[in-house]
């Protein structure tokens, strides 16, 4: 069956799914009750699920992300909505110290079934403080993983698919996502956590991308194919782990390469992969390979400066001139 | 009090409103943007507690902070400007609405982290503490700032330390659209500061002429350097949360049981001789010559866009 | 109280007295390494709390949790063969003297960020809750604790959800080597707990029986569905406060005035008739044994080195 | 005027003088006046300062890190201590959204002269909650500067150079150095931040690395060299900014490298460095980098898991020899 509806409606149907098929699934975080969420993703499930598996929390990132791991340990399967990434530096501790490392350091006695959500990203002219994209930050820690749904069939799949893991899965959506229109097959072959999609075939260069860029990413490759530069498009999906396999694959396929995120350029997820590429695929390389992230400033306020710090389908579409030169 | 002083508090608490509303008008015109938080309903406390400040005084504040800005005497100019993105605004178009900065009033921001901005303001009086300089540092925050964890270490740190603060909670009942009843266990939250062994008081928030004495009287008691001092500011919000809110968390009956309260009746009907009028004839001016100022400004270039990440790039 | 339970509480304080002077040995010669943090002088706490848990609730604690674990019931054999690092340990020496963790007795560790199990305890409760399981879950951590934000926002979260958790603080007066009044404006602990409605109590934390009693009275309420309860027991430990500890911060005579409080010595007053001796040569015995297990333990494969990050790499 | 003394020793002069000269300077964190610094370096500054300016602090790191930020504000220049890195995970919101985005927030009117040292590192069998080395993660943040000293003479000139630079800097000591000993010259010139050095050149393989694995890689080095392999080795220093220039001279010099770092091995700051050579230098390469970081799993507690986890001297040399086959 397939539909179109919203990236927000498809997490909230993800979600509401998962609470009518399991128990102990639920749900907290700040406002995510009579708020009904601070992108209206769980608008009405107060009402719907009750205040018992619908927990509007207090302002205590720290302690409620905790205590999802804790109610992990002890057999449900919580949802924990951190409001947006920028406030998860609060829960970091919590994230790292516990939830990454408590399988490990009880010798494999303890496993944390938890899943985070969290809003993420740049593009609403909310300054240094509320615009951080850390994706790249958390797929850096063992024990986590990292996914970011693009699309309306990733933003429903993922749910179920993070809630299935038995370990501590992280939820990124992007912002800028939540009113984007899309199709959603319900009855879509489950997902593998790690997979990436190709979204475009081509053959001179790799696009190597997630979430919101992707869409930038895409855009930047029809203008580029009317150059004559025909792009391959490949939705990361997951940041932990990654993709080695499709990647290389197109690598080897294309000889060039290209990585867009929207972390701050030093040190994002853009040089991991370029640095795996060396390591796995570096003679198939015909050229440096290139990145568009987000600029090395905090966000500022100014929509102007804001959108000249974020990547942009110029600016890919600049880069990909650029390395279509170089050999 | 005196009618002069009520005068005073009254016109600065209506710019406020009249500030507030045509930012309201402004950000449907999309001139502004980003998240937009309103001070209307609150007015008194920012206009009382600044009241009881001097010049070198250090204030610290959240996101919602117009009216704190305002009141404590950043030109509404600049202000505007800010949440136009310009370069004349008081963050040079850099912060936005939530992220309010001047240095001449010593007013550092603006925090949009919830609890942010409390070790900053104990840290300023720390160091106010050891240069032996007799400021008093404010701090305000909101109701739903009191589950954080920060607010727990910056207290016990200003009440060990014996550090001149002021506390100042801007208690308005909601954190967004969660009631203070569903994130505190302890719902008077000045007993809960008291647990420090800070001296700590409730007044009533919607009036100015009560947060005013209050200041004043905790100012003089953190001069005498007897440590830090919290007021709680019992307080409502008129508007939504932000400008996205469906304020599906509260009854309206609630808003207009409140509104009764609104400060600027409150207070005129305690002193029937202000003359509004005039107040409002001078304030259109002052908001009119605002808007002016911020269409007018200068949008920075983008060739600039990686400045002030480090001072050495500081423009002089 | 009966002679029977005295005399078990005699021999649960002196195996932990005994095992832990036997890992000082240990460390000497470098069988254990890492961090080594002994609970000589607060055995009373973790023997009165854990008689009074049932088989099924659980225990969250710190780094400082050989008296716990011990008392919880793991054996010393596990218990010492972690310290050694090997499989046989109790976190298959994955976790080391700070982290040990046991599935059968719902021991979920040894946190060794300080504070950092509290909220853990406050989600287990909540499972429990939603479950409808009547458990306990008891959450022990340090005077220096108090001072985190998670403290804070987790009393908080135990006290607003009515939770089932006993919150055990021991308090020993120091923070490594920062004593209490270094570093809370309020040093009565109980009474910071009380600030979040939770029903509180300070109880002398070298007196088993009277901890044991705190601790049935807590459990029983907190079976009755009335909530989180909290229970500062005063204590004091007599050695360093881990192995590289210089103790410049506390005068000798103050560790010798509460040695006259040893909780075994204390104990054995009041019931002269334990019969120490037999004891002693039990314990010598079993630990002993201990020595023997961890020994002849086996180090992990290096090709294991990456197993349990992922559940899918957890050995069946 | 030239002694040997040990690395703590090194930063203990550092900070005393900086106090002497300045007496704006104060030190501030949990357990540095009573007990003498959890690694001794403050042993006695108490005593000598007064606990005015040797502060203990309650166990808050979020609160004290941030005083510290407000402090900076009031025209102080504190030094704060986080006891090590492993917490800092606490403060982290108040490093990255306020210490980091003031001076950009306020349009540059307050900048936040503060000094934040940690300890860092494994091999102590602290286990996976104390072994960790995050000094990648800070070196993402715009508005930092990460500072790694490696040698008694750094470990020196570092506490000056960082007191003396108007914005927030990190300064990473890790554990096993503080009882090294080397020779400190007290009248060397003065540092600047960002500068890299040759320790060791070489024509055949640039190592680029930084604390303690400057000496595993110069001990790999010696190794190598009697193999016929002649490496370059190269300390860092600074991981906020990098120094592209000496790096790619060496690059453009040796046509390989190899990066040691301490981190786990996705997502480290080694990658950062691999997407700089590729991106600045790639045509001097003539076979794929290599990394030597820590395996990505939470550092175990027995100890030869713990050293199998850790960059060693030998995988190094393994790496080096790997690196001078591929062409
Ligand atoms: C640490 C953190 N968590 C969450 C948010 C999102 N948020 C912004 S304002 C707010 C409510 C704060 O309420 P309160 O402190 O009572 O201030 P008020 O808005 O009522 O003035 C929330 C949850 C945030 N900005 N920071
Ligand atoms: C968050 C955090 N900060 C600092 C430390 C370092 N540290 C370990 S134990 C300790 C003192 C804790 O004292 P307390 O809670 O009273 O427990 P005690 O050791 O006295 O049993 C400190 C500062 C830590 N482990 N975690
Ligand atoms: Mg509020
Ligand atoms: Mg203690």
């Amino acid at each position: 069956m397939s539909e179109k509806i919203t990236y927000r409606e498809a997490v909230r149907k993800g979600i509401r799914e998962a609470m009518e098929n399991d128990k102990r699934v639920f749900l907290m975080g700040e406002d995510v009750g009579h708020y009904g969420g601070s992108y209206a993703v769980s608008m009405g499930f107060l009402e719907l699920f009750g205040s018992e598996r619908i927990i509007d929390t207090p302002l205590s990132e720290s302690a409620f992300t905790g205590a999802g791991i804790g109610a992990a340990l002890g057999g449900m399967r919580p949802i924990v909505e951190i409001m947006t990434v920028n406030f998860s530096l609060l829960a970091l501790d919590q994230i790292m110290n516990n939830a990454a490392t408590l399988l490990h350091m009880s010798g494999g006695q303890f496993n944390v079934p938890l899943v985070i959500r969290m809003a993420t990203g740049g593009g609403k002219q909310l300054a240094a403080q509320h615009s951080h994209s850390l994706e790249g930050l958390y797929a850096h820690i063992p024990g986590l993983k990292v996914l970011i749904p693009a699309t309306v069939q990733d933003a429903y799949d993922m749910v179920a698919l993070a809630l299935a893991d038995p370990d501590p899965v992280l939820i990124f959506e992007n912002v800028m996502l939540y009113n984007i229109k899309g199709e959603l097959d319900t009855e879509a072959l489950p997902l593998v956590i790690g997979k990436a999609k190709t979204e475009r075939t081509g053959k001179d260069l790799t696009i190597l991308t997630y979430g919101i860029s992707l869409f930038k990413a895409l855009e930047a490759a029809e203008i580029l194919s009317s150059e004559g530069i025909d792009a391959e498009v490949i939705d990361l999906r997951s940041l932990r782990p990654l993709d080695d396999e499709t990647i290389m694959n197109s690598v080897a396929k294309t000889h060039r390469v290209m990585i867009v995120d929207e972390g701050w350029k030093s040190g994002s997820i853009s040089a991991e992969i370029m640095a795996r590429i060396n390591e796995q695929a570096f003679f198939e390389l015909d050229a440096p390979m290139g990145r568009v992230c987000t600029v090395e400033v905090p966000i500022p306020y100014a929509s102007h400066l804001e959108q000249a710090a974020l990547p942009s389908t110029e600016k890919i579409v600049t880069m990909g001139r650029k390395l279509m030169e170089k050999s | 009090m005196e009618l002069d002083l009520a005068r005073e508090f009254y016109r600065k608490m209506l710019l406020i409103r009249r500030f507030e509303e045509k930012c309201v008008e402004l950000y449907s015109k999309e001139k502004i943007r980003g998240f937009l938080h309103l001070y209307i309903g609150e007015e008194a406390i920012a206009v009382g507690i600044m009241d009881a400040l001097s010049p070198e005084d250090a204030v610290f504040t959240t996101y919602r902070d117009h009216g704190q800005a305002l009141a404590r005497g950043i030109q509404p100019n600049r202000i505007l400007a800010e949440m136009y993105g310009k370069v004349e605004g008081c963050s040079r178009g850099r912060g936005g609405s939530m992220h309010l900065f001047d240095a001449h009033t010593h007013f550092y921001g603006g925090n949009a982290i919830v609890a942010g901005g409390l070790p900053l303001a104990v840290g300023m009086a720390l160091a106010d503490k050891m240069m032996k300089r007799n400021r008093v540092t404010v701090c305000i925050f909101g109701d739903g700032a009191v589950a954080e964890g920060e607010f727990h270490e910056s207290l016990n740190l200003a009440a060990l330390w014996h550090l001149p603060v002021l506390f100042v909670c801007e208690n308005n009942g909601y954190a967004m659209g969660t009631a203070l009843e569903f994130t505190e266990s302890e719902t008077n939250i000045s007993l809960k500061a008291a647990a420090y062994r800070i001296s700590s008081r409730q007044v009533d928030g919607m009036d100015v002429v009560a947060v005013a004495e209050a200041a004043q009287e905790a100012v003089s008691e953190i001069r005498a350097g007897n440590g830090p001092v919290f007021i709680e500011c019992l307080t409502y919000r008129f508007r939504a949360h932000s400008m996205f809110d469906a304020e599906r968390y509260r009854e309206k009956s609630e808003v207009e049981e409140w509104k009764k309260k609104d400060p600027l009746l409150l207070l005129h009907q305690r002193f029937p001789n202000i003359d509004i009028d005039k107040y409002e004839t001078e304030i259109v001016q002052i908001i009119d010559e605002a808007v002016d100022f911020a269409e007018n400004g200068t949008l920075e270039s983008i060739d600039d866009l990686e400045k002030f990440v480090y001072s050495c790039e500081v423009i002089p």
